[in-house]
């Protein structure tokens, strides 16, 4: 399949998914909303995952930070303005990446998964245990946050519709962005420590920088996804830290097939609808959800898309430390 | 703090600390020796926990119950290497990482389908189930005690299984090089199953010992399988004794942090672990 | 070791030891290498030659000794650091980025002269500084015909070439070379012979090496090790005439062709 | 390019799938209720009692409620706010339910009571007891056929200091629960002259309770007031037992730290006073009857969350039947909540201001597998609702 094709069938796919308001029910609306904020959250930790190498178990942390400040920045009985906490609610996220970047950074392999897990933890007993953000019950977030500028008032996130339509553009700028910077010598570096870091090591590269780079942005975007999810829903709680959650979004990432970002947008719509069907099949829904998952894993290698995942495999003797 | 109260605190500390231990040992050999993340490694416990609770149900005596246990988590760690964890070594740490998530999935419904969502307890075996007076108001169980002399059995045991026999020969090889063992002509395949198999029965078995103290409900591996993974990142991967020193410092961190800093008692453990990353990232005792 | 008068020393190793656990697997290694040369090592298998190579090279820390680049003291720098300030290393195991094309390896090496992680909106492809210098250095390597191929599917001999390309678009002033020649038929292996003596030229060259045939058509000076001993060292003449080489290492006929 | 393909591919056939089933066809003549309980993991016990109870009354009323046939949509809420709101949303919008009935986890019943302000739907909760549900922010359209944390351990702080009860040391898990109870039984013991000298807490939730024993040992309070539940209940009651402190110090707590665990304790509760809004043993038609037709129905006692869940339905019954039958009427529906006296098996209650149930707190002991009935301890307790403008 050519270039050509491919963006055809990506402008279809994004027309079909512009066409979900005029369904007018608001329940379909609200939920293809929420699986793309899934799947810009999803696409953020495959720039980790897919492009560096990073397999981060706990990156559900960012995202919550992140809907953990609009709820604390806004306050309680008049809306934010847009403009100011959507740039903190990222930087918070993004700075939370970076400082947690270099602790877990220094690690790698089954290290690495296992310090990512343990700080995204760490964070989550912050907001479960103190007063910070209500405690285990959660907070609400009484107000959506305003787009006005001087007055004037492009769009407003109460509507459902213009909320959807925020999140779609914000997920087409987001895959943009980071087709972009894959294509940078930023992006490039990356790939090449996905696919050898000693060797981009012993070629002068400081590949810590690099990964922190990388920990950040990919903190930041999930912030970004963190903000969208609060903003929908109004309604944030620790569980959007916690493990599970981690986890989730990593399925996305292996469902749609890791290094691919169209992939990865598949693959969070796959796993809300896998949830959807297999919930409304039967109560022991996770029994198959389970099943499935380990299905993919043995008969998939590498996902859906894992050509790349193989290539490397055969290069490098089955050997993955 | 007086000085009886920390003394029992520091018993409490050991206690708990060695209990951990026998979850984290199983864990970090897995991790060590086959290079797998074994998310699962949780519901290991809880099955044992659950185990325990059917099979004295059915037997009327914890002992029994473990002694018929042990072996079935054997055989179940056996065959579950064979028909799933076998495909994984060659894999990567993400697809072993979703494989095991998925497992929890699975074996937090089946146990939902078998045994149902209640919670049970389990009978303390009579001959332990007594208590000893440490001052006016404070007694300790000799259940308690009882864990923590099994547990000291067990790390001994390992360090004998180790050190002193081939087993424990092609473990120690298998733990610094995959590729010698092979051309030692050790067969790598069984050497796997027989690590894994017993990473299950340890983690089994810490839970059929707890289920008298901890009860036995659904979900009670995760709690379990985090705190391990912070014992393995402190201990560092493959290193037995790294686990114990990690558990014991756990135990004690969580102890003492309870009582001494109650507002950050959540996250003492994860702070002990940043400060040992940033002291030593392969954890205090790589290898052993 | 010093009959090669007004050369610039690039590289002084002093009594380089490393240990692993109980196991001494490199006791008291000098070597000095200066530009223009090429200074073979030698030695049978086990003896102890990668170790040396990646102390230069920083992959290994030394438990003891003294690493000099062009007078200053690199003992603690990494590997990253040292490629910066103009080590560069190949692997004896084939070690490049096969998904990736030939150009795109060079290319990516020849970025690493300078990292700008922050311009992330730039497109790689279009800094033509890095691209031009990556196919000066591929046809510097001999490969000017398989720019555009994805470097998985190039022959053996020709993915030793890449590693050599891709040195030299760090701008390496030294060439720390794992057995480039590993493997290669002898026309490739010839072919490679050259593209060293080329880089010689400007450059210092430490190689690791096996094809003796290859060792001395090419060497400037030889060190030979045994058991992580070094052994002698001297003009390849010396080494031929040496007693102790032939008692210890050339006596024994199978390993000198690998 | 392949792989693009195949990602594209799936993307589209996603989407469409996603806006497929928009149309489920709304039945008529029907009252619909949407059940949002968890059915997994910790609480699933939970949730399946309160369901069996909702049903029971419905199937008593020959399957109708204020004379409609009731028609059930349902959904596992997996104890999980993380998907509460999405999950909330699927009964309010998707399935168009006429009433939401959940759930046993605050955080998520949180969320829910969100959306049944912001959508304007009926909402009853048949067991979490968050304060603020009804308090700060209480809604026309929220109900609660339970409790509110405050009220079982305010009664007990009274009762306490009545029985002439000093000084007191607590322990709960760190989440708003275990906190709201804390405050609330400090807030009536401290008023009857007592004092709580040490506020102990640990990580939610985590069981390992040995350092706090070894803390009270030390302190030597009067009395200890605990609160935990389920699992965590069961290991603190053995732990507390083992330790020998059950003999010297008594230990108190609402009813939650006895409720569908005593099997689980082995004999360490007997005796355990605790205070909640049911009991066993009370020995009342109305109860009798209740538990028999339970027991019969699905061949397991009931327990408080039955009951719970069986007063939900109760409580919706006597709202449509002032409504003559009509959901959409909601005004009415709520007016006729609001007013209802409801007969419950736990002894008829009432409704608040802010919709929760105004009701006897029953001092309870441990015997057997029983929490056997003691007394009324506080007659007509009312939660204060602190922070509801309505």
């Amino acid at each position: 399949m050519n270039a050509q094709t491919s963006f055809i069938l990506k402008l279809v796919a994004l027309a079909v998914i512009a066409c979900v308001p005029l369904s007018g029910e608001s329940f379909y609306i609200e939920l293809v909303g929420k699986v793309l904020v899934m799947a810009i959250f999803a696409m953020s930790l495959d720039l980790l995952v897919g492009f560096t190498g990073l397999v981060s178990f706990g990156h559900a942390a960012y995202f919550g930070i992140a809907a953990y400040a609009v709820a604390i920045l806004s306050p309680q009985y008049e809306a934010a303005s847009l403009w100011y906490v959507l740039p903190a609610s990222i930087g918070l996220a993004a700075l939370a990446a970076f400082v947690i970047g270099l602790f877990v950074l220094r690690t790698k392999g089954i290290y690495f998964i296992m310090v990512t897990l343990a700080f995204a933890q760490m964070a989550y007993f912050i907001f479960h245990d103190t007063p910070l953000g209500g405690g285990s019950d959660g907070t609400y977030l009484n107000n959506k946050p305003s787009s006005a500028i001087f007055g004037w008032e492009p769009f407003d996130l109460n509507n459902e519709i213009h909320m959807f339509y925020f999140i779609l553009v914000t997920l087409i700028v987001v895959y943009l962005f980071l087709a972009r910077v894959l294509q940078s010598p930023f992006g490039r570096v990356l790939v090449g420590i996905k696919s050898n870091e000693h060797r981009m090591q012993s070629l002068g590269y400081f590949t810590f920088r690099y990964k922190l780079g990388a920990f950040t942005l990919a903190g930041g975007l999930g912030g970004l996804a963190g903000f969208l999810y609060a903003t929908l829903f109004g309604f944030v709680t620790p569980e959007l830290l916690s493990w599970h959650e981690s986890g989730n979004v990593l399925l996305m990432v292996i469902l749609g097939g890791m290094g691919n970002l169209a992939g990865v947008i598949a693959g969070a719509f796959a796993f809300e609808l896998m949830r959807e069907v297999f919930a409304d099949i039967t109560k022991y829904w996770q029994l198959l959800m389970g099943g499935v998952i380990v299905a993919v894993v043995l008969f998939l290698p590498g996902g859906l898309a894992g050509i790349p995942g193989r290539i490397k495999r055969a290069m490098h003797g089955g050997e993955s430390k | 703090m007086d000085f009886a109260s920390f003394l029992i605190q520091t018993l409490n500390s050991l206690q708990y600390g060695l209990l951990l231990f026998l979850v984290a040992s199983g864990l970090t050999l897995v991790f060590g020796i086959m290079g797998i993340i074994n998310l699962a490694h949780g519901s290991f416990y809880m099955i044992g926990a659950y185990l325990a609770f059917v099979l004295t149900s059915a037997t009327g005596s914890l002992m029994l119950a473990i002694a018929l246990g042990i072996p079935l988590a054997l055989v179940f760690g056996a065959f579950l290497e064979w028909a799933l964890f076998a495909h994984l070594y060659k894999r990567d740490h993400l697809e072993q990482v979703l494989l095991t998530y998925g497992l929890i999935l699975i074996f937090e419904q089946l146990r939902s389908l078998l045994v149902g969502d209640d919670v049970h307890g389990v009978a303390i075996p009579a001959f332990l189930d007594a208590s000893i007076q440490l001052t006016e108001v404070m007694s300790y169980p000799v259940y308690r005690l009882a864990i923590s002399v099994v547990c000291i059995v067990l790390a001994v045991a390992l360090y004998f299984v180790i050190q002193r026999t081939r087993l424990g020969m092609m473990i120690r090889a298998g733990n610094d090089d995959r590729s010698m063992v092979e051309s030692l002509g050790i067969n790598i395949n069984m050497v796997y199953r027989i690590v894994f198999a017993l990473g299950v029965a340890m983690a089994a078995l810490a839970g059929m010992l707890a289920s008298p103290i901890s009860s036995v409900f659904p979900n009670m591996g995760s709690q379990v399988l985090i705190i391990s993974f912070v014992i393995v990142v402190i201990g560092g991967i493959g290193s037995v004794w790294g686990a114990l020193v990690a558990a014991l410092i756990v135990g004690f961190a969580d102890t003492f942090g309870k009582v001494l800093v109650p507002e950050l008692s959540g996250i003492v453990v994860y702070v002990v672990m940043a400060v040992v990353l940033l002291w030593r990232p392969e954890g205090i005792l790589k290898k052993g | 070791m010093s009959q090669t008068n007004n050369k610039e020393v690039l590289l002084q190793a002093d009594k380089l030891t490393r240990r692993f656990g109980g196991l001494v697997a490199n006791q008291d290694i000098s070597v000095t290498l200066e530009r223009g040369m090429i200074h073979v090592l030698l030695g049978p298998n086990g003896a102890g030659k990668s170790t040396c190579i990646n102390m230069l090279s920083g992959d290994l820390p030394p438990s003891e000794g003294k690493i000099h680049f062009m007078g200053e003291d690199i003992t603690r720098l990494t590997a990253a650091q040292r490629s910066q300030v103009g080590i560069g290393r190949s692997y004896q195991r084939t070690n490049i980025f096969p998904q990736f094309s030939v150009l795109e390896n060079v290319r990516l090496a020849a970025q690493s002269r300078r990292q700008d992680p922050w311009r992330i909106f730039s497109k790689a492809m279009e800094a033509k500084w890095a691209l031009e210098k990556a196919r000066a250095c591929i046809d510097e390597a001999g490969l000017g015909k398989r720019v555009d191929w994805v470097s998985g599917v190039l022959s053996h001999g020709e993915q030793r070439q890449l590693e050599v390309a891709m040195v030299l678009a760090t701008d390496a002033q030294v060439l720390l070379l794992d057995e480039p020649l590993a493997g290669m038929g002898s026309e490739e292996s010839a072919s490679m012979v050259e593209v060293l003596k080329r880089l010689r030229q400007t450059r210092g060259i430490l190689l690791v090496e096996h094809d003796m045939d290859a060792v001395f058509a090419v060497a400037d000076m030889i060190t030979v090790m045994v058991n992580g001993q070094l052994l002698e060292c001297g003009p390849p003449a010396q080494i031929k005439a040496s007693v102790a080489v032939q008692q210890a290492y050339l006596g024994t006929e199978e390993s000198f062709h690998v | 390019m392949d792989k693009q393909m195949k990602g594209v591919g799936r993307l589209v056939l996603g989407a469409a799938m996603m806006v497929v089933g928009l149309g489920a066809a709304q039945a008529q003549e029907k009252v619909k209720v949407g059940l949002m309980l968890p059915y997994t993991g910790t609480y699933a016990a939970l949730g399946n009692a309160i369901t069996n109870g909702f049903k029971q009354y419905v199937e008593e009323n020959g399957g109708k409620l204020g004379g409609r046939v009731v028609e059930y949509a349902v959904v596992d809420d997996e104890s999980n706010p993380a998907k509460a709101t999405e999950n909330a949303r699927k009964l309010v919008s998707r399935d168009k339910v006429d009433v939401v009935v959940g759930t046993v986890h605050s955080g998520v019943a949180l969320a829910m009571a969100k959306v049944a302000r912001d959508s304007k739907t009926l909402m009853i909760v048949p067991n979490a007891g968050a304060n603020d549900i009804t308090g700060p922010l209480c809604s026309p359209y929220v109900f609660r056929s339970s409790f509110s944390a405050w009220q079982p351990s305010y009664a007990m702080g009274e009762a306490l200091a009545k029985r002439g009860i000093k000084t007191v040391a607590t322990v709960t898990w760190k989440y708003s629960f275990g906190e709201e109870s804390v405050a609330g039984f400090k807030e009536a013991f401290e008023k009857g002259g007592g004092k709580v000298v040490k506020e102990m807490t640990l990580p939610f939730p985590n069981v390992e309770f040995q350092p706090f024993l070894t803390e009270i040992a030390s302190v030597k309070p009067d009395a200890v007031f605990v609160f935990f539940a389920g699992a965590g209940a069961a290991k603190f009651v053995s732990d507390y037992a083992a330790a020998g402190l059950k003999s010297n110090i008594p230990l108190y707590g609402p009813g939650f730290l006895t409720d569908g665990n005593l099997d689980a304790m082995g004999g360490a509760g007997e005796g355990l006073l605790t205070t909640l809004h049911y009991a066993d043993g009370l020995a009342t038609d109305r109860d009798s009857v209740f538990r028999t037709k339970y027991a019969e129905a699905y061949k397991i006692q009931p327990d408080v969350y039955a009951v719970q869940g069986y007063d939900a339905a109760q409580m919706f019954d006597a709202g449509l039947k002032a409504a003559g039958g009509d959901p959409s009427k909601k005004e009415e529906v709520i007016k006729g909540m609001a007013a209802a006296t409801i007969d419950s098996p736990r002894g008829a209650f009432t409704l608040s201001r802010a919709h929760n149930p105004v009701q006897d707190i029953y001092l309870r002991e441990v015997k057997g597998s029983e929490n056997v009935v003691v007394e009324v301890v506080s007659k007509s307790l009312e939660d204060p609702a602190r922070g509801c403008k309505m």
